[in-house]
């Protein structure tokens, strides 16, 4: 479904004065509620923070370029990272080659390598995601 | 041999040569920015490759990524489409030296037709009419302003690498050159980083006909009959037919035989197009050449029932053309309308948006070539064309009657486009009469713009 | 979904006196409910009844087929009816005349005759309502 | 004149009608049901008149409330499609009698050729080869059986009021004879309230070829060449193509001669088809004439580059053909798939409900004919038939090719259709070489649902 539409309906939902709603649709079914008291500020501050946290710690290398993923800067090198290793921000973690040249690719931010998406020898797309970096440990 | 084809473009013409090279048992990789996830072309293609950022100069500019899509997925060729890198002579060097197939003439030929003095002074030499104008680069405004003074006003002044209206003024005369002509070189500078100028006669409201031409590796040139392309605005065209309704048949014949002479001047091999001005009187002058496919080139296949994709990969593959002149007969008359997103209300301002509703036409002698589907979002990187839509009829009438109901079927709910004005334009005496030239659409524009706001 | 179309339910929904509400159209299904504070319920009645009444005890007589209305069996006779007028099921109220032959149209319920839609000469298309038959008074 | 004109039909060929009317400046006024208030052809009509309820018995049947409905809104003609009244006699004879136009031949050769014995008495006294078999009515089983074994077996027991496959049976041998000739007679009561019955050979696995022919009010009489039709499943076409690819050149010209003999015995007057069975020696039979405007038309168009639906008006008006045989060519080859709302993989059975998402496809030598719209509900009470897919190329082949990548475009959501059982049967190697028959579609089908379960 198409989340744009859901936060639309929120919003319509939330400017007026409807306390109670069920809609159904072909491609959806909703019921909303509002609190009838004054707690609608109170939400403990908590319970937002679990879900948002996650999103917020982990990140993406994403490729600036099309060409081929490669690991290592030679053929027998060691990879430039592992998962589990721990990169600072500008550390070159792997190589694109596009048009014969070698691109060093280097991390966006500091973290521990959580998973490599590509392969040696992948072709890579224009902002594809290359390696999840989380949370130092 | 061709199996496996690139399509360094978007929209309506990469879904239309995607439709073509299925034919020819040809796969397809689109190329796409990250704005462009959702398109059709994308959809359509066998693979497709994300190439860059929306802005075109990161992605469908980008001559790096597309190469090495292209590379990378196993592709023996790229075409161009339109705009973008279609005329980019560096860009064709690039893809014959990685050792893969440019869909177009040589990079040579790029280069020498993209020069408009250099592409104006090769068709003085081979006897095909030209504007009279300054033989070459004009060092500054007061030889400029001696060589308009022996032309005679009024004069245009034009970028020798320009393109799109820009680097170019009107100057009607004495007075008002040296302002014109500083403004022009500091426009074309500032546009194309080259601000060399040259000085043509100004043609006044002519009719703009071009010719399209194909030729093989082997010296076969054929042409296939004219375009009339004089609904323009703002140097944009919207709305084509093929072939030009009034035009005396010596006029054509002395056309299509310059168009052959051109192709042959330049060695020219791939399908091609010459562009003439063709004033009251009848007689025509030579503007440029394009090297590349047109937007308006379904007319002429209406009229001659070939297909020009085809044509071009086959020429590209070094295949002969495989057609001789006489082989290519002129039947009925064609008509594209460009439907734009774009605000007819609003001087045709640029739309973008999501599409909520679509109904496209259909029908005996109707054609549509789109790039959209119900539901797209269109974005607002790119050129503002959504679809063409292209009748054909036994006679010109005919064929305009069916571009009026076409567009009363047409729906494109979401956005604003220009197709209500289309029909409009379709009802004017001018247009039904085939005499409308250059000046017609920003006259038709304006009057409708005034109807529509009482 | 077309979340203008929502907006503009919401609006009629909160620009009335409606505490509660339940719509089902082809492509969605709604039930909204408004915050049950005494003012709202306390509409007078006499402002409810003008709206309600007629849509509930209002009928109309449509036509079976296509043709042309007639209000009386001959050019110059009286109307079968006019407004005002006491019908019973069965009464002819008007007369279709298609390919030559008078249908006679007969009332399909009893009441008053509230307003007679359709003028004489009209071309009557099939189910087209006639007259609006209210409650006897 | 025929000013405005009523269409006593709805979905696809009401919007094709429509298309044409536009282009001839004939108003149209549409008539639905009140189940069609949404229909499109509603909505692109200038006028339009509900006349009844769901039923077609009530609505597109009722010939009342559509003559009623002709004369209130001011038509000079009514054109009534295909199906429905498109071939009923009294229908005719009606919309004659209240001074209007009927567009189609005059009643009593509707009423003649629409009594299968008759018919073919009428072509074997004008010297078309006809089915062998028994002269007239057989009147009871003993005399049927005597004829039977007089013309040997296989044969086929026909209801002379017959179609759709009702009151026909196919007897192999002698003692199955007595049976199938009670049952077909008690169907034959039952379905059309006539149980005159006969009995002809029975022509197994023939290729279904029909001649498309037109003929004015002043014994001009011209064929439009043939489509093979032999993609049937139980007895309902669903893909057509022309011309008849493996036809041999002296059968076709034979075939085409005798439509037009046909049409002459009748003194015709108005678009026709002449209906063949052709068995694998190459002998052709008459088998019917169809004396409407026929769902397969467009492949017809394409090939001649002719409008039927205007010609057909235009007869009607007392127009003269205005064509001569050898003024008609044809050229490259169409095809034609019929996309229903029938669920392929639950052996076609016929669905309904919204379409959710429409995509249908475009592009150089694909015409759509449709009579529907995203967002659509397809009701429960007509024909299946959505959209009409026709594609033309210069060979067969790219014809073929061009339908596999229409096909591929065409998305239907929300509702099943028959629409990737086409995209199967484009690739079957029976479809590709030409050489398949009448038997030929529905072992296609078997083994499309095999696949499909697995």
């Amino acid at each position: 479904m198409d989340t744009n539409e859901l936060k639309e309906i929120f919003k319509i939902f939330e400017s007026g004065t409807i306390s109670k709603m069920e809609l159904e649709t072909d491609s959806m079914k909703i019921k909303l509620e509002k609190p009838v008291t004054p707690e609608t500020t109170a939400v403990p501050a908590d319970r937002v923070h679990p879900e948002s946290t996650p999103a917020a710690a982990q990140n993406t290398i994403d490729s600036p370029i099309v060409g081929v993923y490669r690991q290592a800067p030679k053929p027998d090198a060691e990879p430039y990272v592992r998962v589990g290793q721990q990169v600072q921000e500008g550390d070159v973690v792997c190589i694109i080659e596009a048009m014969k040249t070698m691109n060093e690719i280097k991390a966006t931010c500091s973290g521990v390598v959580q998973e490599i998406l590509a392969k040696d020898g992948d072709l890579i797309e224009y902002a594809q995601p290359l390696m999840i970096i989380g949370d130092a440990q | 041999m061709i199996r496996k084809l690139l399509i360094a473009n978007r929209g309506e013409i990469a879904v239309r040569i995607i439709r073509t090279c299925r034919e020819m048992g040809i796969r397809t990789v689109a190329v796409y920015s990250t704005a462009d996830a959702n398109a059709l072309h994308v959809q359509m293609a066998d693979e497709s490759v994300c190439i860059g950022g929306p802005a075109a100069k990161d992605s469908y500019l980008n001559m790096n990524n597309i190469i090495q899509a292209a590379c990378q997925t196993g592709c023996d060729a790229i075409h161009p489409g339109f705009g973008f890198l279609s005329e980019n002579a560096l860009f064709a060097r690039l893809v014959e030296a990685v050792g893969l197939v440019f869909i177009g003439p040589k990079a040579d030929v790029i280069e020498r037709m993209g020069n408009k003095n250099e592409a104006r002074k090769t068709m003085q030499e081979a006897g095909i009419p030209v504007i009279e104008g300054t033989p070459g680069i004009v060092s500054n405004w007061k030889r400029g302003l001696k060589a308009a003074d022996q032309i005679g006003f009024p004069v245009m002044i034009k970028a020798a690498n320009g393109g799109g209206g820009k680097g170019m003024r009107i100057v009607h005369d004495h007075d008002a050159f040296k302002n014109a002509f500083l403004e022009a070189k500091a426009e074309a500078k500032a546009c194309f980083g080259n601000d060399d100028m040259y000085i043509e006669k100004y043609i006044e409201n002519p009719k703009h006909v071009e010719i399209q031409v194909a030729a093989d590796e082997f010296g076969n040139v054929v042409h296939l009959f004219e375009r009339d392309c004089s609904f323009q605005i703002r140097n944009q065209k919207m709305l084509e037919e093929a072939p030009c309704f009034l035009l005396d048949d010596k006029i054509r014949k002395a056309m299509c035989k310059d168009a052959v002479k051109a192709c042959q001047a330049v060695h020219y091999s791939s399908l091609g197009t010459i562009e003439f001005l063709l004033d009251a009187s009848g007689t025509y002058y030579f503007m440029e050449m394009n090297t590349r496919i047109q937007v308006e080139h379904p007319v002429t296949e209406m009229i001659t029932g070939l297909d020009l994709v085809k044509l071009q990969i086959r020429i590209a593959n070094h295949n002969p053309l495989g057609l001789k002149q006489k082989d290519i007969v002129c039947r009925g008359h064609a008509m594209e309308c460009r439907i734009n997103a774009e605000d007819a209300k609003a001087d045709l301002k640029p739309d973008a948006g999501k599409i909520t509703f679509l109904n496209l036409p259909g029908g005996r002698g109707v054609r549509v070539d789109g790039g959209i589907y119900d539901g797209y979002t269109v974005p607002p990187f790119y050129d503002s064309m959504l679809v063409k839509v292209i009748t054909f009829g036994d006679t010109r009438l005919e064929c305009i009657k069916k571009m009026r109901q076409a567009m009363e079927e047409c729906v494109i709910d979401g956005i604003h486009t220009n197709e209500e004005f289309h029909y409009f334009v379709l009802h004017q005496k001018e247009l039904i009469e085939g005499v409308y030239d250059t000046s017609f659409a920003q006259k038709c524009l304006k009057e409708w713009m005034e109807n529509e706001s009482v």
